[in-house]
């Protein structure tokens, strides 16, 4: 589309394990609904990525249940939901009529429950499973999976056994082992890493000395949260051979292709849509844009290009002067 | 409905988009009302007790991040209103907005109040920011051809707000103050029974005030007398997909928590947890 | 200080171990020097924290070493080091002229070597060690000691012997075992904990497609790592009965005080002090204001009186309506 | 030096705080000059070479974090000013200052221009912004009796800037361009070698462009003629706290690196690295 006579237009499509993207934008799970549909055509997006489910229905965290802070937000909203067999009948059909890849993301207390799970919703219609182990394992004395290589490889191996679709792991910033759960994913079998979840964090109203957040603490999501998050999204192009789908604070095409660029080759879009709901379709057209002004032929020929960070030796002014 | 101005993509029902400021003044010391220039097809498609997510511009080095939720107080022809109280930083910017800028909007959203074609005479008790969000119902019952009885209620007479507008539509007014002591639900609660049981009101509609909120509930349930009410909760998305605005209501025997921005902000007033 | 007749002044004092501060207000390590006397009376901090040093001469990072990010700034300034005796030679005599108690921060690659650097800089002069144990163990394969309860333990074991003076351990907000290794710190003898140093991070210049840091990674300081090192204050509080020093995106007496409520003894301010070098005198005096204001005697009275997060059941309207 | 202002608390040297903006205008399609109403015992402690830092307002919903470095461009009476391009979102957003409007700058910061009183002749060869750091240099040598010959280098003759401020000190001006092929390299060399092998030159200045700052090392070099040149970099606290503004220099037979904004921005044109 809009490609100038003559001129190629840029490709757009990414490979992300055995699937084919139209191209590298979608949701986070949490931040997309059905609801989005009045707002602009979803199926101009890569995939739909859903909110997380459970296996059985639950409530959800106390309000309130987001709080701002500089630069982002905190949100603790639990995982409120109807239970997967509700899912099943009531959600999944609404996605049957675009074109466009349906991710689940599930969440269990267990790495069995997590398989069971997974079998559950391998159904037609479901194109990958995302599985959220950035939540509490309750064998780990509520320690999330994805904060230690161990849990994390013994999760995804059951899930690698409970399904034939497409496993994506979404990892979590709170850990120091980034490239070692990265690792361990892979050798599981997973099929791409979602980088990252939220970081978790707090905030206090000084005026009532209560907690901002009616669980205490919730998680950072939005600009202050893309830093780590792309340096996440880094570690694992590095250490794995696994596609990354970069995550956090992703609002402007900027962004998005410092993730691209950083080794991600599709990203997803979280608190930004809350701000500016058209923010997926702004930026899918705003990165088609950048590559035909940069001459770049396809989208995926930015994934991974970081070049070297030193700078020429003996500059001396920073800006250019002939 | 009619059909809204199409953005982006196909399909498109809400708006999202910038639109001008026409109007921007201080109503008293507390609330300021901005008007700003939309589309007629926009106005024409909003319904009272809907709101709009408004994404307030900066103010000095801190921008508020999320967008915030304001029920439409009018929408008509090329004009759509609102009416706020400056609370926090979010409204603070918005009070800096100069006319002839721009504000970016999204709306309208949710479930509004629904007018049951048989009923004749409607009451409305506001209090404070309240009566921003039950003020359209003003317009909406002359145009069904009811009968509309206002109970303003407010801190002082200055504070009153939106008199002229109730009366224009040919709404009678009650106002009650706490400075001589009429709002109070001693007070209120043997005139609004009295009215009841005369058989002169057929629902009632409020927003504001939890005190309002119990007083309805109850003359209500004795009197058979059905209602809706506005409430308010922290808003993310605005548009049903982040589930942090949810409220506990009582719904099938069981307390089931709702989404304001999508189930609301108008429920019934029987099933609110006041 | 003013405070009005016939009420007593705010008794701004706080005690970390074995010492009293006469206010919870200090520097964060490597946001401060000498230089800032040129601005305002260092006489009136709580304690004077030092650049971290290390035994021997470094040069430190490549440039760019500064770059700025939504709500905060990556810094991978390294640690250029004049080394520890020129440091002992030419510093600590500056500081011996305010009645301020001196932190010295230092780092070293081994257990073995910090042990060594804290006997060698345990002289007359010197307060307290902040060990900043945030950097990289050569032992761990380059991961920071702090990252896991086992090193901490090991580095701060060794440490406790090498010296007698107050021993502070600076975290990591790279780790998911905060509690763990808080109580780390505290079976192997530390004093006080601060809460924490920056977090892992990178950006990228999509135009240059180079790190917009020389060194490719680093921390992340400012407002956007509030809400992180907050929680981690918290969750140390809670784990272990140190006293806790806060630090993280502080530029406000309302931050302070949240860190204050959650249970930190103390404060630390980085970030600002670069874009207003009187923040702290500002803090300092915020601090007492508010108190008075709020009827508040002493400004350890704030100390870890969190309340419930619980909201009241049933409030319809944000707002207090009558 | 004067006393300054004495700020929060004794013993202060760096003056911290607001300074009104009394004049803010375009000088070409790149350059913005902004002159501040300052205390007169600030701009008497003001020398040419030094910086301010300034604390540039925020704009649209992204505030720039850190401050700015701007070198002093004038600095007499009651009023300090900058000549600045807009580059990025600091400078941007500085420009969005109306007079009136308050900027919260620190300084003066940093070693100036050192001027040898045994020196008669100066030169100074300045390029784009350069000649904001380099200008005051012209009030500073006439005070002392000094001859000032001012080579302005400029893309093409619209760019050329400060030429009035030279010529009122009494300065000889030479201004060369791009657009003519004046600015090269191969003209300016032979140029300022005559007037070096002329001994009409004792010490030479620069800023701004690397490629001047090599020729004028090796002119130097040659014909025995100091010279200093002040450099950029990027800056956080700007006092000498953070060390991220350092370069390397060459100082007794090694590479160390110095911190622009302490040990510098003026450094012997000797020991830049270039
Ligand atoms: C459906 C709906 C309609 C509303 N209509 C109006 C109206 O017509 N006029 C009016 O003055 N106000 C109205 N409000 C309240 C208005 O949204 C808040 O006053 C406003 O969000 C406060 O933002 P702030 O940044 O100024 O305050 P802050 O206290 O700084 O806000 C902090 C956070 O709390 C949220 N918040 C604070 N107060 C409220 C509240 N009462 N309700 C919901 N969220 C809140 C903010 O959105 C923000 O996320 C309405 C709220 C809702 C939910
Ligand atoms: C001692 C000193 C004196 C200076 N004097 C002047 C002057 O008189 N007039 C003038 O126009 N400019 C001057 N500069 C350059 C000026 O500081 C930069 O143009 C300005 O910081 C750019 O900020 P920005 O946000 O607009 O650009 P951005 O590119 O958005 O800035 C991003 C970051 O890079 C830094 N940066 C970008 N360019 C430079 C640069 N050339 N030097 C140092 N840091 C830079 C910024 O400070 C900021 O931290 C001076 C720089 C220094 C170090
Ligand atoms: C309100 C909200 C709800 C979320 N719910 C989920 C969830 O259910 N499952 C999940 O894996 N991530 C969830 N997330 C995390 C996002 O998917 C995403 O990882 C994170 O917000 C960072 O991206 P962002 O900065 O673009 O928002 C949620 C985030 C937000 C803000
Ligand atoms: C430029 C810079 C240099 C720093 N150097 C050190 C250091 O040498 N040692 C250390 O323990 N922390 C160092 N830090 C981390 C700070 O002490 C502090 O932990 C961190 O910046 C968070 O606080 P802030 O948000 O208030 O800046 C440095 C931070 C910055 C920004
Ligand atoms: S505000 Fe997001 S669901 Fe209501
Ligand atoms: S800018 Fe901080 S040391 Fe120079």
């Amino acid at each position: 589309m809009n490609a100038p006579l003559g001129r190629p237009a840029v490709d757009m499509s990414v490979r992300i394990g055995g699937l084919t993207l139209k191209n590298p934008v979608m949701p986070a799970s949490g931040t997309f609904s059905e609801e989005l549909a009045e707002v602009f055509d979803l199926g101009t997006l890569g995939a739909h990525v859903l909110k997380t489910i459970t296996r059985d229905p639950r409530t959800g965290n106390p309000t309130p249940r987001v709080t701002e802070v500089e630069g982002g937000m905190l949100n603790a909203i639990g995982i409120p939901s109807k239970g997967v067999e509700a899912f099943l009948a009531k959600v999944v059909p609404f996605y049957s009529r675009y074109d466009v890849p349906l991710v689940v993301s599930i969440s269990a207390p267990t790495s069995a429950d997590f398989a069971t799970l997974a079998a559950r919703v391998s159904v037609p219609g479901v194109a990958a499973i995302e599985a959220n182990i950035s939540c509490p394992n309750i064998e780990e004395d509520g320690r999330a999976f994805a904060i230690r290589p161990g849990s994390t490889r013994e999760v995804m191996a059951r899930l690698r056994d409970a399904t034939d679709l497409p496993l994506w792991a979404k990892l979590t910033p709170n850990t120091g082992e980034t490239p070692e759960v990265a690792r361990a994913v892979e050798e599981a079998g997973g099929d791409a890493l979602v980088v990252a979840n939220t970081i978790l964090a707090m905030a206090v109203d000084t005026r009532t000395r209560r907690p901002r957040l009616g669980n205490l603490m919730g998680g950072l999501s939005g600009p202050a949260l893309k830093p780590i998050t792309l340096r996440m999204a880094y570690q694992c192009a590095r250490a794995t051979s696994l596609p990354v789908i970069g995550c956090g604070g992703i609002a402007t095409v900027d962004d998005a292709l410092e993730y691209l660029i950083a080794g991600a080759s599709a990203v997803q879009v979280g608190t930004e849509t809350f701000i500016d709901p058209l923010a997926m379709p702004r930026i899918i057209e705003g990165l088609r844009a950048r590559a035909e002004a940069e001459g770049v032929a396809a989208i995926r020929d930015y994934v991974g290009t970081l070049a070297d960070a030193a700078e020429p030796e003996g500059v001396v002014f920073m800006q250019a002067a002939p | 409905m009619t059909a809204l101005p199409v953005l982006a993509t196909a399909g498109a029902r809400v708006f999202t988009g910038p639109l001008r400021v026409a109007e921007h003044e201080a109503v008293n010391a507390d609330y300021r009302l901005m008007r700003l220039e939309a589309p007629p097809t926009l106005t024409a498609a909003c319904a009272p007790g809907q709101f709009f997510h408004l994404l307030c511009p900066a103010e000095g080095r801190h921008a508020p991040l999320l967008r915030r939720p304001m029920s439409i107080y009018g929408a008509e022809g090329d004009r759509l209103s609102f009416l706020y109280k400056v609370q926090g930083k979010g409204t603070a910017a918005l009070a800096t907005l100069p006319v002839g800028g721009s504000l970016e909007v999204m709306g309208p959203l949710g479930q509004g109040f629904r007018l049951d074609p048989g009923w004749r005479n409607l009451l409305l008790v506001a209090r404070g920011v309240g009566l921003a969000t039950l003020a359209p119902l003003a317009a909406a019952a002359k145009a069904k051809g009811m009968g509309l009885t206002a109970i303003c209620s407010a801190r002082a007479p200055e504070f009153l707000m939106s008199l002229e507008l109730f009366a224009s539509h040919g709404a009678e007014v009650v106002t009650v103050l706490d400075s001589d002591g009429t709002s109070a639900v001693e007070h209120l609660d043997p005139m609004i029974e009295a009215r009841m049981a005369a058989g002169a009101v057929d629902a009632v509609f409020t927003c504001g005030s939890a005190r309002l909120l119990r007083l309805l509930q109850a003359l209500g349930d004795k009197h058979g007398v059905p209602g809706q009410v506005a409430l308010e909760q922290q808003m993310a998305c605005g548009l049903g997909m982040c589930h942090c605005c949810v409220r506990p209501f009582r719904r099938d025997g069981a307390t089931v928590p709702l989404r304001v921005c999508r189930e609301g902000p108008v429920f019934d007033i029987r099933e609110a947890v006041a």
